[in-house]
């Protein structure tokens, strides 16, 4: 980040505009990435709405409410980065990067401790595979549950990842020369994995009680 | 050697792109040949059927992922995009130079995934077979196509962004060549359709490799689901592989018609109705497949509505001959061959989108016919009359224009006696993907092998012809055809920044009446 | 060998002649277009050839390039709506699968890479399925691995096998004779192979070979009832008890409303679903959670006799609602 | 040149978070309502949306951004829709995807 502007573009806001863009573009694609998912759960919903209504219950909404909150935080630390990234306030920046960092960091932690909390009590998604005429049932709805949140938690675990490079940097770096855009492009992208999750929570959590 | 690994010059990347390409091309053709060669007898003597199964996977594979999508975005569309619009580079150069690091490391998988015993799914991977049922390396093959999607993925960014905001002053939406437009809309689907295929490639490999049931029927999963993500993709992604041939005869039938473009603002609008109606209509996939009656009829009727758009492509070609001055050079001999072939080869398609032919036709020869007549008759037609109009202005050297006919002759010769004949088996009722069939289909398969041989030797050519050029062809010159666009106002080939002073373009496209007379001598009928 | 020349093969259903119709205009459709295309490039090439005195092209002025298009295009929907329209109304009949209950009930299981069929008799066949002449065959199919499609080509018929689902499809054949049954779906190594003959005969002869082939097996029907009482579905579903859960007969192919307020048409698939999954669907007026699963305890081939015997049901009289 | 932030000023960013907070706590009290399940799944994915709509329009800024961008980012919805409409459309036919 700390480049001057980059071969094809004029100046900074022709850039940022650019990147922006481009940035906006991708998010495009993980929309439909994610897509992929819901449409997936959906029809299984639909289809049998029997197995919602049935293991929703077994995970734990009070716990998903923390990490929503925890998401939303860090949204919001985050928004505030890529400002101060654009006033070029160094130390801000910094500080409000490592907030966000460790509001991402302690929603994996919890969900990795979830994680270790469904493997204890046998709630895992493999099917048995020898077993005829399994039928849909626990590994089905555990199915959904890990793939779900298991993409969702890898593109925070991605985040996290851009987050600190972007932290190292801005620490490195005299705060004449910081640059905003590399720091919105991955804001963009944080926000977006926040998003993703605003969905996943009611779907997966409170189903429970939604359905019929 | 090493400058080139590392070079972010569009050109540059793009002809690492020709070379990686040209690869898997000679691969995926080599591998159809032995397909031809089994497919001659009725028995399977000359493989096992299971390796046949793992030859025409690899060739669909090969074909589809690593060649036609790819091939006029990445290479064409990356050395020309920049140019036409008057820009130094890509939006994004280090992106671009990924992208194709991920294109390699994608094809080396998949590459791994056939060495180490091949994938025998076909290359539409349904569940349950490639999840449950085959015993081929799936995960790794699904992984290679997946880094394939994800370099799909960048370069459609790139396009669109570069598009958008590096445009030479006074380049206005309207004032971009016939090419950009086709290469735009081919980016959206790329960036909006390959994450469909992405993801749905990534549960395939979940659910084979963690025995995570996701379309597994007995665990609740659907099989149709995965068809209804696959085509999602898939059908766009024919689009993908006929949308930036359209944009290349689009730019040569107005060149050597010598006339504006019958339509311009039609041909770059039917550019993105096509890219738009051709999300709507994958369910054209699954007629017989069990999908809802309601879906069927929805679908059929939205495959006529996206033949709308092609259509006006078809006939704005042949306005722009009409009251030409129609210079007969090899490139447009594959412009004339690739409307032609598109004409057959979409209107068939026309056949398949209507319901109750399509119960018969479904999953024959008929198919396999219709989609070669588009994607070899048609888009690789257009690949490579687009290769030789641009070749003197990427190499700097002109080919023999001799040869160039020769070649175009026997590959247009070639290809009817090849796929022809498949459109009679098709519709005789001689299911697709089989290595053997009953000895009454002998004849048109054996004429059909034997025009696949006519067909290789066209291909071997042009490679041979043009390598030849590269050492023994006169130089070209700026501007040989005479052809209007900013990529022919800079030297041949370009400097590394394209231009030495950025252009201003001032005029509309397509002046010809006005452009430069073709400096080219000797050849064509002038 | 028979000759190349012959397009499509022998008709030899009652829809294949019209589908015939459909596909042969499809084609000189297609045909006429394309040769137009073709003579149009060739007249220009000729005409408007570059020479001394036509180096330049003339152009069009943009009042007739809009005019053209506009038209064009409105030829082109109009042809593509009659196409469509055409294609559709005769899919309609190829697909609707008549409900009379004089059709000849058949089952048929798909597996790697075999065909078997069950007549309503309880008579089983390998690769190999008789039919009678001029009576509406409708078929029951199912897979028990991977997709596979019953492709009839003489019938102009396809339909996918999935497995975990209950497909049906019908025909009616009009000649005596034996007709290539051929998988359409790739499922593997022997998918060239998996092929069976259909043999159609003269209806008495079909009744000749289906009585005298009778093995001792009970027809598949009885065989369901049997099996309906083995597991005890009596329990609930005995027209006096009515009240614990609906009553079976008169349901196959009637639309039955679901508590969510939807309906669904009660065909094979549908009672498939109710027995594996007897809480995703639940009938209007009754409870959830009542009628116990049967996944696991019944498999493929059973599930086609249950089906069956509810199906034989359809028509049962005495029943009041 | 130009340093102007796109980012919203961390009032409005404050606001933003506030109300977000605020329909988290409605989408769980929701839950626990006896309503129809059918108003149940509405409710809690408006809200849902709701949600999605504030962090896009305040921290993305994407009203903020050209319309070229604001374009790509509805298209991708738009297909989402499309997608989900017609599967579910073909689930709720013949429990076919
Ligand atoms: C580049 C690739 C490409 C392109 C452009 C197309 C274009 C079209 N395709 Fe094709 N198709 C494939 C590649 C392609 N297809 C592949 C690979 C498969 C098989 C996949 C597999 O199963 O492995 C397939 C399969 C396929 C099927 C499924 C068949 C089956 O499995 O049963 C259908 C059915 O509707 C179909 C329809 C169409 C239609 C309506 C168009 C239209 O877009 C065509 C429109 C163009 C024209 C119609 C010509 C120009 C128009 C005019 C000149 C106007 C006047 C014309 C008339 C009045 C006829 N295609
Ligand atoms: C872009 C796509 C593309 C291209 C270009 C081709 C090109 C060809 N294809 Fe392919 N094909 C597909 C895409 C493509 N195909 C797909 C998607 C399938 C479906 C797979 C599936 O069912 O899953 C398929 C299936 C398919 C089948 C059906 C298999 C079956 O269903 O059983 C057949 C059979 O004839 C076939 C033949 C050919 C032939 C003869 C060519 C020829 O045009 C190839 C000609 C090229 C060459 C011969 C190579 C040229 C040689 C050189 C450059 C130098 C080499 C040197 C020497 C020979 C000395 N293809
Ligand atoms: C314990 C009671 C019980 C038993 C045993 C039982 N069912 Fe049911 N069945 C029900 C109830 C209650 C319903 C209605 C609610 C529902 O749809 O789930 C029902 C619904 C059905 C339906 C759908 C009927 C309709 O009108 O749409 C079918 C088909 C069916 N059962 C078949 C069977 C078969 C076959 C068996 C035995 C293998 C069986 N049932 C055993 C209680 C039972
Ligand atoms: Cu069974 Cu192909
Ligand atoms: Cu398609």
């Amino acid at each position: 980040m700390p480049e001057a502007v980059r071969e094809p573009f004029a100046d900074p806001a022709h850039q940022r505009d650019a990147v922006a863009l481009g940035m906006w573009a991708f998010l495009g694609q993980e929309v439909l990435f994610f897509g992929v998912l819901f449409v997936f759960y959906t029809s299984l919903r639909v289809r049998h709405p029997e197995l919602f209504a049935a293991f929703a219950p077994r995970l734990d909404w009070r716990l998903a409410t923390v990490m929503t909150v925890a998401l939303l935080i860090s949204s919001f630390t985050m928004a505030l980065a890529v400002r101060f990234a654009f006033t070029r306030a160094r130390r801000s920046l910094v500080l409000a990067l490592s907030t966000t960092m460790i509001l991402g960091a302690a929603f994996l932690a919890l969900k990795g401790w979830e994680y270790a909390h469904h493997f204890e009590h046998g709630e895992t998604p493999q099917i048995d595979l020898a077993g005829l005429g399994r039928g849909p049932g626990l590994a089905t709805f555990f199915g959904v549950y890990f793939v779900l949140t298991g993409f969702h938690a890898l593109h925070v675990l991605g985040g996290l990842g851009a987050l600190g490079w972007l932290a190292v940097a801005a620490w490195r770096t005299p705060a004449s020369d910081l640059r905003g855009s590399p720091v919105m492009a991955v804001g963009l992208y944080w926000h977006f994995v926040d998003i993703v999750w605003l969905f996943l929570f009611p779907a997966l959590y409170l189903a429970g009680r939604l359905a019929p | 050697m090493k400058s080139w690994l590392t070079t972010t010059d569009h050109k540059r990347i793009a002809l690492l792109y020709l070379g990686t390409m040209t690869l898997f091309f000679t691969l995926g053709g080599l591998v159809a040949t032995v397909i031809r060669v089994e497919l001659a007898t009725a028995a399977s003597d000359l493989v096992t059927a299971d390796t046949y199964n793992r030859l025409f996977t690899l060739h669909g594979v090969i074909m589809v992922f690593f060649f036609l999508i790819p091939s006029i975005p990445t290479f064409l569309g990356n050395y020309l995009l920049p140019l036409m619009l008057g820009a130094p580079d890509l939006a994004f150069p280090r992106l671009n130079l990924a992208s194709w690091y991920v294109f390699v490391a994608g094809g080396l998988l998949t590459l791994t995934a056939m060495v180490a015993g091949g994938l025998d799914t076909g290359w539409t991977f349904y569940t349950p077979y490639s999840t449950t049922f085959s015993d081929s390396h799936v995960i790794l093959a699904v992984l290679g196509v997946f880094l394939a999607g994800l370099s799909s993925v960048f370069t459609g960014i790139n396009f669109i962004v570069t598009t958008h905001r590096l445009r030479a002053p006074g380049l206005a939406w309207l004032r971009l060549p016939l090419f950009v437009w086709s290469l735009y809309a081919t980016s959206l689907i790329l960036v909006l359709a390959t994450p469909v295929l992405a993801m749905t490639l990534l549960l395939v490999a979940i659910e084979r490799g963690l025995h995570v049931g996701i379309f597994d029927p007995e665990a609740g999963g659907s099989p149709l689901l995965f068809q209804h993500f696959f085509w999602f993709y898939s059908h766009p992604a024919v689009y993908i592989m006929i949308l930036p041939g359209m944009g290349v005869i689009s730019e040569l039938v107005p060149c050597f018609s010598r006339n504006r473009p019958f339509g311009y603002g039609f041909v770059a609008a039917s550019s993105l109705a096509i890219a738009v109606f051709g999300f709507l209509v994958w369910g054209h996939h699954m007629f017989v497949a069990g999908q809802s009656y309601f879906a069927s009829v929805v679908f059929s009727f939205l495959s006529f509505a996206v033949a709308v758009p092609s259509g006006v492509k078809v006939f704005s070609w042949l306005g722009t001959m009409h009251r030409g001055s129609i210079w007969l050079t090899t490139p447009m001999i594959y412009a004339l061959g690739f409307i032609a072939l598109f004409t057959i080869g979409g209107g068939t398609g026309l056949a398949l989108a209507m319901l109750a032919v399509d119960v018969h036709l479904h999953d024959t020869y008929f198919v396999v016919a219709h989609f070669h007549t588009i994607m070899v008759g048609g888009m690789l037609m257009a690949y490579l009359g687009g290769l030789h109009f641009w070749w003197p202005k990427i190499s700097g050297r002109l080919y023999s224009e001799r040869w160039g006919r020769i070649a175009a002759y026997t590959l247009f010769i070639g290809f009817l006696l090849t796929f022809l004949p498949q459109f009679v088996l098709g519709t005789q009722g001689l299911p697709r993907r089989t290595a053997s069939y009953p000895p009454e289909f002998q004849f048109l398969q054996g004429l059909s092998s034997a025009g696949a041989t006519i067909l290789a030797v066209g291909y071997v050519l042009p490679g041979v012809y043009l390598l030849a050029s590269l050492v023994r062809g006169r130089p070209a010159g700026d501007n040989p055809w005479g052809a209007t666009g900013l990529e022919w106002c800079t030297s041949s080939p370009p400097p590394p920044h394209n231009f030495v002073r950025p252009p201003v373009v001032t005029d509309d496209p397509y002046d010809y009446p006005r452009a430069p007379q073709p400096t080219i001598t000797g050849v064509g009928d002038a | 060998m028979s000759t190349p020349f012959e397009l499509l093969p022998a008709a030899a259903s009652a829809t294949s002649v019209a589908v015939d119709v459909v596909v042969l205009l499809v084609f000189a459709v297609i045909g006429v277009v394309s040769l137009g295309v073709l003579l149009a490039m060739v007249l220009f090439v000729v005409r408007y050839r570059r020479r001394p005195g036509n180096l330049t092209g003339r152009g069009h002025d943009l009042a007739t390039i809009r005019r053209f298009e506009f038209t064009w295009c409105g030829i082109t929907a109009a042809v593509f709506l009659g196409l469509f329209v055409l294609g559709a109304l005769e899919f309609d009949r190829v697909e609707r699968v008549p409900a009379g209950a004089e059709a000849v009930d058949i089952s048929v299981t798909a597996k790697r890479w075999m065909w078997s069929f069950q007549h309503a008799n309880g008579r089983r066949e390998l690769s190999r399925l008789h039919v009678p002449a001029g009576r509406v065959v409708r078929l029951h199919l199912t897979s028990e691995d991977v997709i596979h499609s019953f492709y009839v080509p003489a019938f102009r018929l396809k339909q996918d096998v999935v497995p975990g689902w209950l497909r049906t499809a019908w025909f009616r054949a009009t000649a005596p004779g034996t007709y290539a049954l051929a998988c359409a779906e790739y499922c593997g190594t022997e998918h060239a192979l998996m092929r069976a003959e259909v043999v159609v005969m003269e209806a008495h002869n079909y009744d000749r070979w289906l009585a005298q082939g009778d093995d001792g097996r009970p027809p598949l029907a009885a065989a369901g009832r049997a099996l309906f009482e083995r597991l005890d579905c009596g329990a609930c579903h005995e027209t006096r008890l009515r009240r614990r859960a609906p009553p079976l007969e008169g349901l196959y192919g009637r639309a039955v409303s679901l508590r969510d307020g939807s309906s669904v048409l009660a065909d094979d698939d549908y009672i498939r679903r109710s027995i594996l999954r007897p809480d995703a669907e639940v009938v209007a007026d009754y409870q959830g959670g009542v009628m116990p699963t049967y996944a696991g305890l019944v498999d493929d081939d059973e599930l086609l006799l249950l089906v069956a015997y509810i199906r034989s049901l359809a028509h049962a009289e005495g029943v009041s609602p | 040149m130009n340093h102007e932030s796109p980012a919203p000023t961390i009032a409005a960013a404050f606001l933003a978070l506030l109300a977000l907070l605020a329909l988290t706590a409605t989408t769980v009290a929701l839950a626990f309502l006896e309503l129809p399940p059918a108003v149940h799944v509405a409710l809690a994915m408006s809200i849902a949306a709701i949600k999605a709509g504030l962090v896009v329009a305040v921290f993305m800024h994407l009203m903020r951004e050209a319309p070229a961008t604001r374009l790509v980012a509805l298209v991708s919805v738009i297909l989402l829709s499309i997608l989900m409409l017609l599967v579910v459309v073909d689930v709720r036919h013949l429990g076919g995807g």
